[in-house]
């Protein structure tokens, strides 16, 4: 998946039609954003500078579904459940996360630098009659457990069955997660990142090379536009950002002083190899 | 026998030992656990076949296509309709939350009457036939005029069907809620002519400039905008956005010209100056008297003073403007509804005039509105044709207000597609002008704060379940008729409001009766729209006219040749407190989802406080995320600081939509609704509210 | 936990981890079952001067 | 007294109503503990003032804590079985009922910290062999049933359960193979005391959690481990040193409780070199190739600053360290006891950063502190496990031989309430 942040008008149409497409209950008080589960969230980061100088961006955050260090499949999150509840897809590279056997150690949750999972404090709980809404794709989860972002797995498993019958590989437009559906901005890019074919290869082109200066990291982005978040650690996320604005680029790692200068221009170097 | 210690003891651990060895243990532990994951009060949604029908949103006047998933018929999910004309697979955070609106148990679910200071459930016939007699004793009585409707719809069947009952029943006292497309509605009047509509050609403009116009926050056509704003990126288009704080819009503009609040007219002026002066301006439109005004009043060093743009940067922009190839300057600050002056809409059109952009690609349309419908000759009695060709009580609906509340005025007043009690500035006045009337019809599908005060609720079904022409609005360049289909039956016992509309005009009888002799709103539309009917159910949609219209139209600049004074806010204060309009809030007559309000920042809603932006700078010693009483000439409320390098100093931002008093917990009852603390100032000529903001103050809590 | 739970894969990471656990589990039991059963020996050819 | 029959034989007890008196003060702040405990049960997580930035927060610092200075149990009855340090055959008893109330509290406090307690046997079913916690969990349970053996024969020594000759000769029996059992709670202790370290340190999401390491063991594995080893001997004195105070008694030998506190001094002073050294690492290699600086972890915040690092490392690491190394300081008792205290202070500070400054530092560029204050729930199930204790103690106490000594020691006093 790919996010142009110039693109994104920071609507939230995304963050609503993941809650509507994968029965996320709501609660009467939702302004606690420790507390309020939004696979999908939006934060708003600033640069700093005073009116008229400053400017803001919008990041939607799904889960970035980590390949981890050396993207072999050792998730922050996956490596760390002791009840295997949440497992690495090696053929499709999507974290996934099984309800009915998270216990709820919180252990993932963590792991993950990204926030991107969200515990079940409450029992869910739909206003009278609007359990009538709720989708049978994807089940409603029980107090105590886990949930996050699956980049719609359910999406793919439609998907992935009407392929089969008609003998075929899944084309790019048939699978498509509901934040990239809703965008209204075309902001959000999502498919195959290994099938040259598919528009996200062509606009991140991963560098299937480790990264020479830190060989935990493999797949960077070989356009300079575009980054990860906390690509550093090696948590090899699939979800890449892309921003013209360089204040964007530097504030999704973190540098030591006088670093991005160096990282910012090797970046583009990284191109010129693999 | 006597059990002694021992063989006590030995029975015991063999006892024990046998229950661990048994598989009761292990079998309890596995169905425990079984049990957790179907837990009964968790619920499991029935599965089914999907399918997947179209129609159009009616939420706001965006008028986007949607596509409806649903599992053996029952709509589970909303998303936006591929190859719509307007939104073409884009959707907003409210329309994909609709089935909140659907299923919502805070709907009115059935007719009520109030009875003292409750409201007591109906039947329909009853409902029906109570409002019925009581507008028959007003006809009888021989002042039909008497009767008010408010209205936020001002475009399709259903706003013809009750205007057309109004005159059947002999009432010019129709008043629209101000919205964008009524107050550029207005402009065109002022400016080209009645009876017209502006369309702003985004998609085609290499050069925006916005007066304030939160374009990809809800203006207009919330998702074509943004969608033209993602083209204009590839275009390299330009986009200007002239704000006194960091909107959306703002962030994602090439440049932004900061002006003080409420001079963004002063600016256009002094734009148009600069082009008269330097005889950059097309044609030979008629400017003389307009002219002498701008040479007069709007020189650079005036406007400088004004609006605090340095008279050289105006210059420069002016000159940016009219070297564009397809410049346009776009009015409406926020969402362009409330709080709007014609001064600052003409203003804003005078620049696209003199600059040649009327009717051209990129530019403004001047449009006509989409005719398509043929009602057949309303009958009108004599009661009708005398009350129907009285003046009207007011010439806008904050005028309206003013004048309820002084002294009274009509007997019964129908709302439709409006909130006025909540989204109009000075929400207690527009109460007590509400009481003062003998008898309120709402048709509404919320129990909202206007609904409230109503005497009778017809309840309404929603658009999910209505039959329905939707035109687009919003200034679109383009007009667009989409067909919204019912998806599912009414949940509860609600009516389309044209069905009882019909339904009360048949029981009021004679003429009334005759003009609406359909036997049900499908039926009608069906036959009001005769000549595109076949493709409108076909398709979905009738794209009315996309292209420039020909011609240029002549304007008219007398309004600004005199000269009218800029609105001024209210009282004193060291602040100016300003709504603003956020994407994720709804306003008006609609009310936030569920959802959408979950997604609302915590830099916006904290808790039960609404959170006000202001620049550190300015914030004495107030700290971020402090308590404060916010104090106007209007009244005072408790918000939370949220300390905002966007905004200029010395303003207040106060988000608009929240702080909504009726009963349900999940979208009410939180924040402050920042109307409360404005009060309406009344723009002479056009009757506008002007008050874009008040004079406010604030000390800690 | 077990060959025949569906996680269970035959690699060195279980075969280490569950090796150890087996192995000390076993070690608990057998050193149990010896206790029990010696000290039921004892009790019933009852040597009282297992004091000391 | 009418429990006088099974009080062990000549030791003096307090009267039955006083002592019952107390149980009851106790119990009544045990029952408050497990109110808290059933609420979080049937109304859910949701009683507690944990979110998503801290899925870990008191509890499991409570859990590490209480494992760590339980490490006296598995570390005594290595030395007393094992290595054969003899003298501590003196403490050895006192030492297993103490890792017996810490580990039984850890695993409660376990069964209420996940969402899905009844699910909780999942972590051993569905064992995901990777994961730091199944470790736990497994050496855990397992090590809790090692301290149950080991804590059996005491218990069969009391005087009633004694004359059933059954139970005489198991106690006997069990005696005779201590060794086995010692060696393999030994060998679990080891795993499961490095396992907690390495969840921290496993963390690679995490920098300020993040180790290096060996094979699969990051750092702080070994150093759990080896301050569990260090400081939990300290508990165990520090318990002893409570329970004398409050019985009047003395209950162990100097002798033996210096050669205690010699080897914890020597154990500390050892770790906190090897802890001094990793955080030097950590701080000046692991995290700037992450991007951070030092000060981005103890700074920016309303609480944790370099003070929370100097006193755990310094006042409460080096410190009792030389105080216990040292002849002079180690055999006096006011230095001793400050030594053993700050030691204990040490480890369970140790835990709370390697478990809630975890959750607290941002690590997203644009992320921000995130501070936590818990609820009265979090607060009560965590003093129940104290208060369980101290019942379990004053029971044992009274009516096991716990102490080989106390009547030699005590003689005097003895002699002199007999006439």
């Amino acid at each position: 998946m790919v996010i142009d942040l110039d693109k994104c008008t920071g609507c939230g149409a995304c963050m609503v039609s993941c809650m509507s497409e994968n029965n996320v209950p709501f609660k009467e008080d939702e302004s606690d954003k420790k507390l309020s589960i939004t696979w999908m969230r939006v934060y708003k980061l600033t640069n700093g500078k005073s009116f008229p100088e400053a400017e803001i961006v919008y990041l939607p955050r799904p889960c970035q579904h980590c390949g981890g260090i050396g993207d072999h499949g050792h998730s922050p999150c996956v490596s760390v459940c002791p009840a295997t509840a949440t497992d690495y897809g090696y053929d499709t590279g999507i974290v996934s996360q099984i309800y009915t056997r998270c216990f709820g150690c919180r252990y993932c949750m963590g792991a993950c630098p990204y926030h991107a999972r969200h515990f079940n404090w409450w029992d869910p709980k739909w206003p009278e009659g609007m359990e009538n809404y709720l989708s049978p794709n994807v089940s409603p989860r029980m107090r105590g457990v886990v949930e996050k972002c699956s980049f719609c797995y359910h999406r793919y498993q439609l998907a992935r069955e009407q392929a089969i019958v008609e003998d075929r590989e899944i084309e790019e437009k048939e699978y498509q997660t509901a934040c990239t559906t809703a965008c209204p901005a075309g902001a959000i890019v999502f498919g195959d990142l290994n099938n040259p074919a598919h528009k996200v290869h062509q606009i991140v082109k991963p560098d299937p090379h480790p990264d020479p200066m830190n060989h935990k990291v493999v797949g960077k982005s070989r356009n300079p536009k575009v980054f990860r978040l906390l690509e550093r650690l090696g948590t090899n996320p699939k979800v890449y950002y892309m921003s013209d604005r360089e204040w964007v680029r530097k504030a999704g790692d973190n540098y030591l002083k006088g670093e991005w200068e160096n990282v910012k221009t090797h970046h583009g170097a990284s191109s010129s190899h693999g | 026998m006597k059990i002694d210690r021992r063989s006590f003891l030995g029975l015991g651990l063999g006892a024990a030992a046998g229950v661990a060895l048994s598989p009761v243990g292990v079998k309890l532990t596995d169905d425990s656990s079984i049990w957790t994951q179907n837990w009964p009060w968790t619920p499991v949604p029935e599965d089914g076949k999907i399918t997947y029908d179209r129609s159009v949103c009616s939420l706001c006047p965006g008028a986007c296509g949607i596509s409806v998933k649903k599992i053996n018929g029952r709509p589970v999910k909303i998303e936006g309709l591929d190859d719509y004309p307007i939104n073409n697979g884009g959707a907003c955070p409210h329309g994909i939350s609709g089935l909140q609106y659907l299923y919502d148990p805070a709907r009115i679910k059935t007719p009520l009457k109030k009875n003292g200071n409750k409201f007591e459930k109906i039947s329909w016939d009853e409902a029906i036939s109570l409002v019925a007699q009581k507008l028959g004793e007003i006809r009888k009585s021989g002042t039909p005029e008497s009767l008010g409707l408010i209205t936020g719809a001002d475009s399709g069947s259903m706003a013809q069907l009750f205007e057309r009952f109004m005159d059947a029943f002999g009432s010019p006292n129709t008043y629209n809620m101000p919205s964008l497309e009524s107050n550029l509605a207005l402009t065109a009047a002022a400016l080209h002519g009645a009876d017209r509509n502006l369309g702003f050609d985004l998609d085609h403009s290499d050069f925006i400039l916005s007066f304030g116009a939160a374009i990809i926050e809800g203006w207009g056509s919330p998702v074509a905008c943004i969608q033209a704003n993602a083209s204009r990126r590839e275009r390299k288009a330009k986009l200007v956005q002239v704000d006194y704080r960091l909107s959306n819009t703002a962030n994602a503009a090439d440049k932004i010209i900061a002006v003080k609040p409420g001079t963004e007219a002063d600016l256009a002026l002094g734009i148009c100056a600069v082009l008269l002066a330097k005889n950059l301006i097309a044609g030979d439109v008629n400017t003389s008297a307009f002219a002498a005004m701008l040479a007069k009043e709007y020189t650079p060093e005036k406007v400088e003073a004004i609006t605090g743009v340095k008279a050289a940067d105006m210059e420069a922009l002016a000159m940016e403007f009219i070297k564009a190839k397809a410049p346009v300057a776009v009015p409406g600050k926020g969402r362009g509804d409330v709080g709007q002056s014609l001064r600052e809409f003409a203003a804003v059109q005078a620049l696209n005039a003199l600059a040649d952009r009327l009717n051209k690609k990129g530019g403004v349309f001047v449009m006509y509105p989409a005719d398509y419908l043929s009602f057949s000759e309303n009958v009108m009695d004599d009661a009708a044709k005398q009350g129907a060709s009285k003046a009207k009580l007011a010439g806008s609906v904050n005028e309206l207000v003013d004048k309820l509340e002084k002294d009274g005025g009509l007997s019964a007043l129908f709302i439709y597609n409006a909130n006025p009690c909540y989204a109009l500035n000075n929400p207690e006045k527009v109460k007590v002008a509400m009481d003062k009337v003998g008898f309120k019809v709402s048709f509404s599908s919320f129990m909202d704060e206007t609904a409230l005060r109503s005497d009778v609720v017809l309840p309404a079904s929603i658009f999910l379940e209505r039959l329905e022409d939707v035109v687009s609005g919003g200034g679109l360049a383009k007009t667009v008729v989409g067909l919204c289909r019912p998806m599912v039956k009414p949940i509860f016992d609600t009516k389309h409001p044209g069905d009882a509309l019909i339904l009360l005009a048949q029981a009021m009888g004679d003429s009334i009766a005759q003009s609406f002799s359909w036997n049900s709103y499908d039926a009608c539309l069906e036959q009001v729209t005769g000549k595109i009917w076949d493709t409108l159910s076909g398709d979905g949609y009738v794209v009315i006219d996309d292209k420039p219209p020909v011609g240029t139209p002549a304007t008219d600049f007398t309004f600004l040749a005199s000269a009218p004074k800029a609105a001024v806010p209210m009282g004193e204060g060291d602040y100016t407190l300003v709504p603003v309009d956020k994407m994720r809030l709804a306003v008006g007559s609609m009310i936030s989802s569920p959802f959408a309000v979950k997604i609302i920042s915590d830099k916006v809603l904290s808790g039960k406080y609404s959170v006000v932006e202001i620049n550190p700078a300015t914030a004495g010693i107030l700290k971020d995320g402090d308590i404060a009483v916010l104090k106007t000439a209007m009244g005072k409320a408790l918000v939370k600081i949220g300390f905002n390098e966007g905004i200029m100093p010395g303003v207040i931002g106060m988000p608009r939509g929240l702080g909504h008093a009726f009963n349900n917990p999940y979208v009410a009852g939180k924040g402050v609704n920042v109307n409360d603390l404005i009060g309406p100032v009344i723009e002479p000529g056009s009757g506008l509210d002007a008050a874009f903001g008040i004079k406010a103050t604030l000390s800690k809590a | 936990m077990f060959p025949f739970c569906f996680e269970w894969v035959w690699d060195i990471g279980h075969a280490i981890f569950f090796g150890g656990f087996w192995y000390a589990i076993s070690i608990l039991g057998a050193g149990m079952t010896y206790c029990l059963l010696k000290a039921a020996y004892d009790t019933i050819n009852d040597k009282g001067d297992s004091h000391h | 007294m009418l429990d006088d029959a099974l009080i062990p034989e000549g030791a003096k007890r307090c009267a039955f109503p006083i002592f019952i008196i107390g149980i009851i003060i106790v119990g009544a702040v045990l029952l408050w503990g497990v109110y808290a405990m059933f609420l979080c049960w049937f109304k859910g997580l949701n009683q507690t003032n944990m979110n998503d930035y801290y899925g870990f927060a008191l509890w499991i610092w409570a859990d590490l804590a209480v494992i760590a200075v339980g490490g006296g149990a598995f570390f005594t009855g290595l030395l007393k079985y094992i290595f054969k340090v003899d003298d501590l055959k003196n403490i050895i008893n006192f030492a297993v009922i103490i890792g017996f109330i810490c580990y039984s509290s850890a695993l409660l406090i376990l069964a209420i910290d996940i969402g899905q307690p009844l699910r909780g046997w999942f972590i051993f079913w569905h064992a995901n062999v990777h994961s730091m916690l199944t470790e736990v969990a497994y050496c855990l349970s397992c090590y809790f049933a090692v301290l149950t053996i080991e804590f059996i024969p005491n218990i069969l020594e009391n005087r009633q359960v004694n004359k059933v000759p059954f139970f005489h000769h198991l106690a006997h029996n069990m005696h005779e193979v201590m060794a086995v059992f010692a060696a393999t709670g030994a060998f679990l202790s080891f795993f499961h005391q490095g396992s907690l370290g390495g969840v921290a340190g496993v963390m690679f999401g995490r920098p300020f959690a993040y180790r290096e390491g060996l094979l699969i063991w990051p750092w702080t594995f070994f150093l759990f481990t080896w301050s569990a080893a260090a400081f939990g001997p300290c508990f165990t004195l520090m318990v002893t040193k409570i329970t004398e105070i409050i019985t009047g008694k003395k209950l162990v030998g100097d002798k033996t409780v210096n050669l205690l506190a010699k080897i914890s001094g020597w154990m500390i002073t050892t770790y906190i070199i090897a802890k001094i050294i990793d955080t030097v690492y950590w701080a000046f290699v692991t995290v700037p190739s992450m991007g951070f600086e030092l000060g981005h972890f103890y700074s920016n915040n309303g609480f944790y600053g370099y003070w929370i690092l100097i006193t755990e490392v310094i006042l409460c690491g080096v410190v009792p360290g030389l105080l216990l190394i040292n002849k002079s300081t180690r055999e006096n008792p006011t230095t001793r006891t400050i030594a053993i205290i700050l030691g204990v202070i040490g480890v369970c500070l140790n835990r709370w950063v390697m478990v809630l400054q975890i959750m607290a530092v941002p690590v997203m560029s644009f992320d921000s502190w995130a501070l936590y204050i818990p609820s009265w729930q979090e607060v009560a199930t965590t003093i129940l496990p104290v208060a369980y204790g101290i019942i379990l103690i004053a029971v044992a106490y009274r009516y096991l031989p716990v102490f080989p000594q106390e009547l030699e020691l005590n003689e005097p006093a003895d002699a002199a309430a007999q006439n």
